[in-house]
């Protein structure tokens, strides 16, 4: 049998993953470890989870046939409908999860990095539900073109602190969460947004969007007679929607997985965020995985107009994914992405969040036979960007 | 005998300065070892810039800013302390994130320790039974000892082992806040230290983060071998150049000038 | 037998409906007359919208139970989440049902008035969908402040002509609609938005809307053993959100049925949209009904904060709810609303629309009892009022 | 016999002309009548001017918020025209919206329609089943006219009825659109007026919305009894003032001056 894509017992994908952290953080990290998969198993835990995710985010999101795009490109393209969710992403998916283990570990104050403020907004939604005190980092960059978010976590009763540092997006907002945590390793916890970050995060975080993956089993049995579609497609940020996706596909060779990047203006201008091509190994934010980074180790200020994919790393599931060939990357520019933007807004009636609009590209850069089925994750809405559009479209 | 090994077992009330290599100036490396040598600081630990150095409160995110921006890589590091052991003995161990050195090559990265007289390493995102695995040996090899941390978090359990895998001095993070400065020491702290020297561990302790004037470094050497400086050092710079850096020290030891 | 509270053979709810519409409108609400109960009872035409409905609008939307809100009111709290359905609120309930019938009467071009915005963006998303040209009119007043949906609408490709006239809000937007049909007569299907305007629409509106509450029949037998709640509350602007909660529980009268209005600045001030107690019976947009007028039947220019409830009149078969003392009508200020929404945030980590914040305004009203069920129409999501909010609170 | 039937057996080419209440200045509507009974117009319609006029086009809109503005009401045109019948015999027809009138009481209305000497009603959206059903016996026992309309999309079986319950004239609404101006009367349109033609119906026939200019009247009355001008006089008078009505009137027949 091959190995698994999954991860293993030690937190490792392949050569990636594990737990790069300072002392500092060992203890809550240590923690996670040693009780995520005990808790997140008990049945008052499943049944809390299942409840909210039926109840309260609205899941199962559909899956829903996109008639007028499939005529268009000659095969069978559903939609995963994660902007459906609640608060407009699939990040709530995770956010429910680990704020219930927060409480089972008795944990009274929550800290969050956010890019596209989906994560952040997710987070302070959990937060107000539980009565919990909650404090997000955000890159001040994306704090000026994710707006409507960050008014959104206000009204949720959550503080946004700035992150001014570096590129002043993703990546250090992530730094100064990790900070904030170390500075306050009792009473918190940190609900990491995304597949990346130490082990157990990576897996804590696939699990609770694997419910993603699993309902389109169910509902591609229902509406083609089987469960496996040709190819799963999903942007990829840290990763968390595409594992989401992916999660009950990765050890089933026959369904291709597609793995979609931010080349920002270009893979080849300076100004990307494609790191599947421009990285390389190394540690980023506690995990192995793959990073863009200078030849002296110096983590690089990546690029892209979707501030969610404005990442110098991805996870490290998605490292080995790609190192194994198990998934194909492709990557699509900022260009590209904004006018699928439109494209799908025009043609199927869902404005798409510009980090979901790039997995869209896929569709010029392959060809795909008629009777393939394609199962793109629609991660998000785009109500967020609303802003970015209208300028960049001058409409 | 390695040179911290050394300083361990004859001094007490130790005082370790950090700073930033590349800062303020990209060439300032020699010259604030030699400084600090003038004024009998006991170690040195050379920080090795990062990008995206999480562990650190933002004074140092900001020397390493500054450092990176001015040119420092690992490469030019290694030049400067090319002829170190010709200016100082006084032990020097260099404080970095993995990933940096993972990119330079940890093999290379230790022979080149070697070669320049560098006795140590602090790399605080390098977990221990990765480095147990994978690079002890290395590390033996060429004679440089690893220093590992621990924290007011870190259990007895977990100490009594690093205590058992360390080879040099263990760096007692004296709080659970890296914002770079405290005021006093609290309770809290107090039994934190107390607990730890009941342990009666066989390694020599530094206590370090926060330590910034003559009072705290006092307190620190009551409970501990000695202390390390870091922010409060590099803010002293900052404001004050890098010649006058014997006023810092004889603050800090307390000496009336 | 008590007669019922749904429409009659003639259009009527009591003394209230018809159809006063001059004669340049007449053909087609002649034919739509005629045709919407055949056409929207055929069955293709009732899978296709319940297809729709469950996998593009995302329905079932879930009826969740407001933990800690329940606790604070000492009653049970339910809240029917419209806020879920695709593109942010129960408007697209109508808008599919009214596009499938616009396709089977040949039309070619939609046309439709909005408010808050919502109506106008649910029928750019399904003329999008259809691939139908689509013009929304829409106050000038209401444009600036609910910027997001314009923004929104015209990424779905639709053209948004501004109302001049009167107060620059929903009614005028309605005359604008109406006088388009008029000089459009043949290709153009109007799809109004609420259940007011000449009969059909506002039986049709509320068919097409019942789905909320049928929905909550199910659910609440799930939840609590039995269909049917003690109270049922909605707001009310044209009252489609409230007429489809409401669908099923006209007849049943141990269902208590609240209404709430928009007081605005207060009932008596002049600035308000409180139609049950303002206005009197009169013809507004082609329907007999309440609404607020001078002594000379010249209608009076309402005032709310929030856009949906910005209207002098509801639909008739409100107005019938409210003379035959069926249902109570609670009326409540911007300030209460806005208080509202900034505490169904906090507490349940739900921003909603400024026009749902008002319905909430009745648990500070009313005393409940503990064993009491009570479901909110929690019709649509805030992220269109944000700036409103985040201006008033000064966050 | 009621002076539109009157007018309508023994008249053709018929000029009916549609001013608002209350437009430009409140105290206009006498002065107004005066001046189109100089110039000899054929009809006169009065339109009680409504907040919400959704089947007007711009121009009578904004004349409507005008009037409104200035204090117009229901009350103050019966007041106005109190004494109308000392200054003209000229038919005069009140156009209004439902809602004032049902406001004012329909009975009052009436009543006070027959008291000032009003012969004939428009009221656009009235619909035939109400008004049948409700108001037509009080509308008859004041001697009033209800005028109904039809549009190209009216079906024969529709005009046909229409026709049957007419008692005054039909008013046959040009085109579909209530923009206020048409060029020229095109196909679609002269077939229209040949379908009804063709119906052999036993009302009078004038055709209204659009009609601007000499040509476009002359156009009308090729294919109907008369034509009822509103926009365009209302336009006319915005610009010109209300002493100057009788060069409008003159053009609008094609009278060289
Ligand atoms: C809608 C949406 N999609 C995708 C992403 C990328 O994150 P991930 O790769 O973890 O799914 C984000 C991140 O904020 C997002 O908001
Ligand atoms: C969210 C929301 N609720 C309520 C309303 C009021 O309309 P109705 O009374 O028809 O439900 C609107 C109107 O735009 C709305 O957007």
């Amino acid at each position: 049998m091959h190995k698994s894509y999954n991860v293993d017992s030690e937190g490792y994908y392949g050569d990636f993953g594990g737990a790069y952290i300072p002392e500092m953080m060992y203890s809550n990290i240590n923690e996670l470890k040693s009780k995520y998969l005990e808790i997140s198993s008990q049945a008052d835990f499943v049944k809390e989870f299942d409840d909210l995710l039926k109840k309260y985010v609205g899941r199962p999101t559909p899956l829903y046939f996109a008639k007028r795009l499939s005529q268009e490109y000659n095969s069978k393209i559903y939609l995963k409908r994660e902007d459906l969710c609640h608060t407009g992403a699939h990040k709530i998916n995770n956010t429910i999860g680990q704020i219930l283990l927060a409480q089972r570990l008795g944990k009274t104050r929550i800290i969050a990095e956010t890019g596209a403020g989906q994560h952040g907004v997710a987070t302070a939604t959990v937060c107000a539900l539980m009565g919990i005190k909650c404090i997000i980092y955000m890159g001040e960059v994306d704090i000026k073109r994710q707006a409507p978010n960050v008014a959104r976590m206000k009204m949720l009763g959550a503080k946004v602190k700035p992150a001014y540092s570096g590129s002043k997006t993703l990546k250090d907002a992530t730094n100064e969460a990790i900070r904030d945590w170390i500075n306050n390793p009792v009473d918190t916890h940190y609900i990491i947004g995304s597949v990346v970050g130490p082990h157990p995060y990576p897996d804590m975080v696939a699990r609770f969007q694997s419910v993603i993956g699993l309902e389109v089993k169910t509902q591609l049995l229902e509406a083609e007679g089987k469960e496996n579609p040709d190819y799963v497609v999903a942007c990829v940020g840290g990763g968390s929607n595409a594992a989401g996706l992916f999660y009950p596909y990765l050890d089933d060779l026959k369904v291709n997985i597609i793995c979609v990047e931010a080349a920002g203006m270009g893979v080849k201008t300076g100004k990307s965020a494609a790191t599947s091509i421009l990285g390389k190994e190394g540690i980023i934010h506690g995990s192995k995985t793959l990073l863009m980074q200078s030849q002296d180790g110096q983590i690089t200020e990546p690029y892209s107009i979707s501030a969610g994919l404005d990442y110098p790393g991805v996870g490290p599931m998605h490292a080995n994914l790609f190192r194994s060939k198990r998934a194909e990357f492709i990557s699509i520019t900022d260009k590209k992405a904004m006018d699928w933007g439109l494209k799908l807004s025009r043609m199927e009636g869902i404005i798409p969040a510009i980090e979901t609009s790039h997995a869209f590209g896929v569709l010029d850069k392959k060809k795909f036979m008629k009777k393939d089925i394609l199962v793109f994750n629609c991660s998000g809405r785009g109500d967020k960007d609303l802003d970015t559009y209208i300028d960049y479209f001058k409409l | 005998m390695n040179r911290i090994n050394k300083v361990l077992k004859e001094k007490k009330d130790i005082l370790s300065i950090y700073f930033t290599a590349g800062y303020p100036s990209i060439d300032d490396t020699t010259e604030i070892i030699k400084q600090l040598d003038h004024s009998n600081v006991d170690m040195i630990e050379i920080g090795l810039p990062f990008s995206d150095p999480l562990a650190d409160g933002p004074t140092i995110q900001e020397s390493s800013t500054t450092a990176l921006k001015n040119g420092m890589n690992t490469f030019k590091l290694f030049e400067q302390l090319k002829n170190i052991r010709a200016i100082t003995d006084i032990p020097i161990i260099i404080m970095g994130y993995f990933n940096p050195i993972l990119q330079y090559g940890v093999d290379n990265f230790c022979e080149d320790c070697k070669k320049t007289g560098v006795d140590g390493l602090i790399i605080p995102d390098l977990p221990i039974d990765v480095y147990l695995k994978h690079y002890e040996e290395i590390f033996k090899k060429q004679n440089l000892l690893n220093m590992f941390l621990i924290t007011p978090q870190t259990s007895n359990d977990r100490i009594r082992l690093i205590d058992k895998i360390s080879n040099g001095f263990i760096y007692m993070v004296s709080s659970s806040s890296i914002t770079g400065t405290v005021k006093s020491f609290g309770e809290d702290q107090k039994k934190y230290f107390k607990r730890i020297n009941d342990l009666k561990l066989k390694s020599s302790l530094l206590i370090g983060f926060g330590i910034s004037n003559h009072n705290n470094f006092k307190e620190a050497i009551n409970h501990s071998q000695g202390a390390i400086i870091g922010s409060a050092f590099i803010k002293f710079i900052t404001q004050n150049g890098i010649y006058k850096i014997s006023n810092f020290i004889n603050e800090i030891r307390g000496k009336i000038i």
